[in-house]
């Protein structure tokens, strides 16, 4: 849950990424054919980062996988489909260090409608659907959603479970 | 990628095995997978999730409704085997008790 | 081996792989470990294209790796080499079309000092090094390097076979 | 990643397997396995290549550097089975006639 305005901007790990070391950024189609190319990016990144604990990875895994997902299947819903691919994008960037793990996610389709604050799982345990961003919220320690210069701006905080 | 083994048991109960990420482009195959299941008669279904590295809230919803088709068929879906990180998304969805995990494949519809 | 003149600025394949729909492109450290994702990235252009042909996807992906190998190993031999990773970065971008593959690669190393034009098999078949620029060239149809900016630019290019 | 499947024949011929993408990363470690193979005495080994979905020039390098240390100890470096992604890098670097690759691991040794 985001402990910061979304209507200010701020300087938190949004700002940051792009200064971190070892980040990897993608810039790629937002088709669901790319999840496995994101997958395979928190995998060099695990590489790179052999100290981080499986329970972060999983939670990081699961929040980004998630955000990636909605970008996909809803911020272009209301675009004219056609035959030919239409030039919908994405760019993910993640990194980490000694305390946190950090992604920023940004695509060029419509703003969101939701109020991240109200994001709950669903009343009823058997729903097919509308538990992304309630998982994503649980996974992570801060999630910030911004639209900025007809962009979504997406930024997710891990902070790293101390290792035992 | 995602592979789906099938088989059908002498008992009649259908195992299904999703061998990598279980993510929105494997969530529509296992749709697929868990519908022609019950569709062919075979409503008591285990889903063996041992070798399942990733699941995500698409892979959620597919077990679910695989799940409901199969109760409305007067059978079952039952999840076993879980690894630490689909066990995860389980804890964080609150679907540890609607999916309760089975420590066995074999012994998943014993009660 | 280049048809065009490294020396005049040219609006080639350099210049239209960043409107080449469904490119992918990654900003990553240049470490060895990096190497896998760039497969993956490949691996990800294939999927999008199931239409290129096996003999195209092997030259392709042996040049691609032989241009990065040579970014990770050459391009910062001369810096001085220090306990803590050093922000040693380079961006690589693929795409497809009907009729060809392109690749981008650039990095913030020491410029290149050898002429492409003279790039040769090594004259001792026991060689154990000195292939990897000449199995580039041999794998492509252009091969393109610039000094941009205080950048190199490396600009990959595979006309593609026709179908069967 | 690779892996390297390393075993010893009763004829005392060694077969080395890269499984997987032999590159940059993976060459410092085959030049160990066929290195370490040649100074336990194996100097006649066969590199099973069925399983390389990928060599570079390093892989190359680390290939020929066993041959030589092979060849040095009284023995010899065959490749087998290359696969057509292997086969077309030793075709562009016109070294099929050091690397002669042949037709089955079991008489790479025969002639
Ligand atoms: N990136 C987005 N752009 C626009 N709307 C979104 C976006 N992500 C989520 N939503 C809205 O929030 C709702 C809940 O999303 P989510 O929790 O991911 O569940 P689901 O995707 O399964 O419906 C969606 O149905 C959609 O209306
Ligand atoms: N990106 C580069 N920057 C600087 N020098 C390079 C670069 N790539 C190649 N070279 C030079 O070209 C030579 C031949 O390179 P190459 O054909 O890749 O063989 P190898 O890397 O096995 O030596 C290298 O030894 C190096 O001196």
């Amino acid at each position: 849950m985001s402990d910061q305005d979304p209507r200010e901007p701020d300087a938190g790990p949004a700002a940051d990424i792009a200064s971190m070391e070892g980040r990897l950024e993608l810039s790629a189609p937002a088709d669901p054919e790319t999840m496995e190319l994101v997958h395979a990016l928190l995998e060099s990144l695990w590489v790179a980062h052999p100290d981080v604990l499986d329970v972060d990875r999983f939670r990081f895994e699961t929040a980004v996988i998630e955000i990636l997902a909605n970008i996909v299947e809803h911020a272009y819903q209301l675009e004219p489909v056609d035959g030919e691919r239409s030039p919908r994008r994405f760019e993910i960037g993640v990194a980490a260090n000694a305390d946190c793990l950090v992604a920023t996610l940004g695509d060029n389709g419509l703003p969101m409608a939701l109020d991240l604050s109200d994001v709950a799982m669903p009343e009823d345990d058997l729903a097919e659907s509308g538990r992304g961003l309630a998982l994503a919220v649980a996974a992570l320690d801060d999630l910030h959603y911004e639209r900025v210069g007809g962009r979504n701006q997406w930024t997710l905080l891990c902070r790293r479970a101390a290792s035992a | 990628m995602i592979e789906f083994k099938v088989e059908t048991r002498d008992d009649g109960i259908g195992v299904v095995t999703p061998q990598g990420r279980l993510n929105m482009v494997a969530a529509r195959r296992l749709k697929e997978v868990l519908g022609g299941l019950v569709g062919d008669g075979t409503s008591r279904i285990v889903v063996d999730m041992a070798e399942t590295t990733f699941l995500d809230s698409s892979g959620l919803g597919a077990l679910i409704g695989g799940l409901k088709s199969a109760r409305q068929a007067g059978g079952d879906l039952r999840v076993a085997r879980p690894t630490e990180s689909v066990l995860n998304v389980f804890r964080l969805t609150n679907l540890d008790r609607v999916l309760r995990p089975r420590d066995s494949v074999e012994s998943a519809f014993d009660e």
